[in-house]
């Protein structure tokens, strides 16, 4: 049996590194470092209904540990996505998480029922990007509406649905607890923390958007909290992320409840960290002579 | 693009905030003048990301080598490598210069701005080797110019602005301008560029112009590095620095 | 005129760079390495009404660019502070900040009334503190329990009330905008965030008390756009911090919008910090030509 | 206490993970033996707190030499820290060992777990220097061990626990159980601590014991490394590690 494969209620998965959205693209500029058939699963760029341009530049910044981003969104719209990037990513054995966006609640249950037909293998509803003018994070702070966001893509899809929990709140575990009775199957946080940078010379903001999100090895202590808060509070499972370097980093993730990780900010410093991370799972598995990942997921806890 | 590695040759000081740096790849590499490479600082992470240097000639078969300022946390420490020390970068990234189609006999314009004179370094050489005779080179530095000797060219004009105030766009329309030049290539400030774009726009000729901007990935994934590209007439849309450019045609090119 | 001085809404203070709650005891050990009346206020180590032993160990861990502390306020009680502290910090030419913090909010009050007679400059009530069972952080993250609390601090004092706010809320407005309504003459943020690290080997938290909370540059980000966002939301003057490190960071803080600022865990790093961050921002004063700190302010809101 | 600076003047590999390090400080360094210094890594910062070491011993009037083992991204930097490169500490930090009053001509005993052992070179040196005759060391490694060319002593004996399997706590019982020893001083890990609290617990020599924690400052400010300390008969507080200790009296000590 493989000790690695590991289940997100219904999405199964091989092994429990994947990479989160927007960092990865749609999978093809990585394509070119290693097989993404290594990975457990992909999750894409951020969708909207329609195209969109995203935010002028300056988009990022660097912080101490971190990157702060307002990328606004920039994607080709679902459509085009199911028509050139699907194809594309099913040419790897891999899980294909679909990312998507709206500015009305209504647009996410629109893009649920446009992904029907599609060949995906999950739908992850994003009420947490704090990078755009309307919706996006708001819904993410608000327990009744993102219950009734994701009831209406629930109903209006036959995929696996994940929701991405934004960590600017004070309790995340209500909203946790909200998508569950929506009827998520799993949830996946953290998402970015909202942040900004200030230029001394010029006296403004550093990003065109004014604040961002951050995201990166800094904000790891946080999420992990956050994961830990909401491995106690919903029976769903967990996609664990933010600030995941390497195997050391995804395990502490894997004992705080998660159920699988995603690799973001790090695959920009080094493309193969997800591989390398997988391999460390592996080994740490064999020496602590772990069986099943499913041993450990959440021993932090006992 | 590939995650390669090397080794540091050389690393001399060119002035006080300049320096040029050999580095051995381990394996045979291959560019076209205007790429870059996404180096690796830090295998502590400060800084995090990457850092965009723009090869600025190839020495060998597998060495190249960089120009660079010293403006932070990562070029500052670059600055410090000895010799042999292991340099992790992922190149050769985006588009160069675009040379192909021009007439070997008729004279192309080289202008640089300060450390935007690095990429420029490569185009003189290959223009050179590929036997394009008239080939202009008009470079500007705020103070203490550098590199004269480094390019191969019919004309060389260098200014030093803390010795003779005037821009090179300003030179170049007082003392090239009855030349007609049959392209035009610049990499410098920003500043700098929307002025070539604005000399040269009533004109035919192309213009090519090497950006910056913030980069994360390096290599198209992460959309951080947007420059606002002309999209119709009256709409606009975002390409990526990283893998559209580094050099666009400046005719496409917003600037705000 | 001294361009450096500032004022928190009557606290006047000779220059903006102070030293946060925790991060430098009572001022003695500090006082070893420079003259504490180069600061423009000290706030001291979190006081109780009762002596408090504080959390067993590990009471801290490190974490990229950021530490995490579970201290759990132990210190010597309200009284003996005053008995035993007062004198030793009035020798320098500072102000004294004293941080107070309760288990039920009426704890607060008592230590208004037990500091009226007490030689100090600002009371700074702690309402954000994540490392006690009972209280502390609690009350920062409701708005009107946070009203009634603070309220009942200013009725029972005559001294200046600052109010320090948790960044591990939803928003952060609503809180400020609740203690400018009960009375609070200046609000200080952030405090710390919630966090945790886990140990891999053993796979248990690695703080004995689990969580903890996460300051130190890593931190910055997210605390400079909440100064950001506190700004524009409150009309009484913010002491910043959260990563400060040092003059440029300070002069961040600064621009976003607070009136001064406060160095903390950088401290321990570099113990010599908070002077040369104010050597920094005076010779940043001096290259932009400002005449007075003032001018500067919230100027990244322009 | 002081913020001081100094240069490595030597930097040797003592096995597969050990490094003797020698610090030349700017000025005159005095110390007592069991007191030690704060590091500061990195200039960027990684790691952003600074690392406690004892002072192993004195090489000479200022300059200190520190044995450390590489733990993790502090202690392997440090490491690699060449001739000449520039160190910032604070120091000297903490109470040390307490050698008044004792009787220079009765048995005085030493116990080193591994890396504990540092502090203890120091140690047995002072005492051999003060004119203590009968000074007993028993030092306990997994394997690779070191030091013993170092230690002045009367009596020696090291442990490689990975020829002989056995506890210096149970040697010590076993062979040197009949020594009516005045004093004890231990430093090594928490397990070993603990025994050697047990096994002196009935008798009335003092046991001084040198305890690690996670510090952040090192000077008191933070309250971070908190070490729980009897008080009264059923009570207990917290004592810091940085000022209180590191060497604390075992039988104060509460070990959970
Ligand atoms: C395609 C490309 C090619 C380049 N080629 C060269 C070159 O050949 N030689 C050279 O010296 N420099 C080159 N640069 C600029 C170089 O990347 C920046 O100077 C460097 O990243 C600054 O890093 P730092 O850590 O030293 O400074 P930081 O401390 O990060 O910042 C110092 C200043 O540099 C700016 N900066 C930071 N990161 C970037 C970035 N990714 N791109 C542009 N500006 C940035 C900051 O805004 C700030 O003003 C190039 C940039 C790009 C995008
Ligand atoms: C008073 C005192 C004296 C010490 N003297 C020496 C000495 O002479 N030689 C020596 O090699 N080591 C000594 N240590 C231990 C040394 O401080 C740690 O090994 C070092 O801080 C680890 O840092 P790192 O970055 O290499 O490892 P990290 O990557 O930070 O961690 C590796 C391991 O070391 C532990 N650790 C991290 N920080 C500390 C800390 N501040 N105190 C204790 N353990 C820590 C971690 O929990 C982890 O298990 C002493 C510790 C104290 C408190
Ligand atoms: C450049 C960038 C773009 C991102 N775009 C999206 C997005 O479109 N949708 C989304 O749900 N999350 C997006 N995120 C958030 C990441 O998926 C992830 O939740 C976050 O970065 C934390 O993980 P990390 O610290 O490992 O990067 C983006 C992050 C970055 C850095
Ligand atoms: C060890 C430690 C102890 C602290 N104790 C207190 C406290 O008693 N009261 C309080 O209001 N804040 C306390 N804080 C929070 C700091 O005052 C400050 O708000 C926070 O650390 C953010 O600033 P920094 O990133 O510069 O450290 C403590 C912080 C640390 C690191
Ligand atoms: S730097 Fe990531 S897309 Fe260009
Ligand atoms: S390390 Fe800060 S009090 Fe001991």
């Amino acid at each position: 049996m493989n000790p690695l494969k590991t289940d997100l209620n219904g999405l199964k998965l091989k092994n429990p590194v994947t990479v989160a959205s927007g960092t990865f693209g749609f999978g093809r500029e990585y394509s070119e470092f290693f097989d993404l058939s290594t990975l457990g699963g992909i999750s894409v760029k951020g969708l909207t209904l329609k195209e969109r341009l995203g935010n002028p530049a300056p988009r990022i910044v660097e912080t101490r540990s971190g990157m702060i981003n307002s990328v606004g969104l920039q994607n080709p719209g679902v459509e085009n996505f199911i028509r050139e990037e699907i194809p594309f990513l099913r040419q790897f054995d891999t899980r294909i998480i679909v990312n998507i966006n709206g500015d009305e609640p209504e647009d996410y249950a629109r893009m649920a029922q446009i992904l029907q037909r599609a060949d995906i293998d999950s739908i992850e509803v994003n009420i947490s990007c704090p990078n755009v003018k309307s919706g996006g994070m708001l819904f993410g702070t608000d327990p009744e509406i993102a219950y009734q966001l994701v009831r209406r893509v629930v109903e209006n899809t036959r995929h696996h649905v994940m929701v991405k929990l934004t960590p600017n709140v004070t309790d995340i575990k209500v909203i946790a607890r909200a998508v569950e009775e929506a009827g998520a199957r799993a949830v996946s946080l953290v998402n970015t923390f909202n942040a900004m940078a200030i230029d001394i010379h010029t006296q403004k903001p550093v990003l065109f958007r004014k604040t961002g999100g951050l995201s990166g090895p800094a904000i790891k202590p946080i999420a992990l909290r956050l994961v830990y808060e909401v491995y106690e509070a919903v029976s769903i499972p967990i996609l664990g992320m933010g600030g995941i370097t390497n195997a050391e980093d995804a395990i502490e993730f894997i004992l705080a409840g998660a159920s699988a990780v995603a690799l973001g900010t790090y695959i920009f410093v080094d493309p193969m960290a997800p591989v390398k991370t997988l391999e460390g799972i592996e080994a740490y598995l064999k020496e602590k002579d772990v069986r099943s990942l499913s041993e450990i997921i959440g021993k932090a806890h006992e | 693009m590939r995650l390669l590695t090397g080794r540091v040759t050389e690393n001399a000081a060119v002035n006080a905030q300049v320096f040029r740096m050999g580095v051995r790849m381990d394996e045979p590499f291959e560019f076209s003048p205007g790429q870059f490479v996404n180096i690796r600082v830090s295998e502590y992470d400060v800084p995090l990301l990457r850092r965009p240097i723009s090869i600025s000639r190839r020495i060998d078969e597998t060495t190249i080598e960089f120009l660079v300022k010293v403006e932070g946390i990562g070029t500052r420490q670059m600055g410090q490598w000895s010799q042999g020390t292991r340099v992790d970068l992922i190149g050769p990234l985006g588009r160069g210069f675009d040379i192909e189609g021009f007439d070997k006999k008729a004279p192309l314009l080289i202008l640089g701005g300060g450390i935007g004179t690095a990429p420029l370094k490569g185009l003189a050489q290959e223009l050179a080797d590929r036997g394009y005779e008239r080939v202009y080179v008009l470079n500007g530095f705020k103070e203490d110019p550098y590199g004269k000797e480094d390019f191969k060219c019919f004309e060389y004009r260098v200014i030093d602005e803390s010795k003779e105030p005037v821009y090179v766009t300003d030179y170049l329309l007082s003392h090239w301008g009855g030349i007609a030049f049959q392209g035009v290539f610049a990499c410098g400030p920003m500043a700098m560029l929307r002025r070539v774009k604005e000399i040269f726009r009533e004109g035919e000729i192309p213009v090519q112009i090497s950006l910056e901007e913030k980069m994360a990935c390096g290599v198209g994934a992460c959309l951080g590095c947007a420059v606002k590209i002309k999209c119709g007439n009256f709409q606009h849309r975002y390409q990526k620095v990283c893998v559209d450019g580094p050099v666009f045609d400046a005719s496409e090119v917003i600037f705000e």
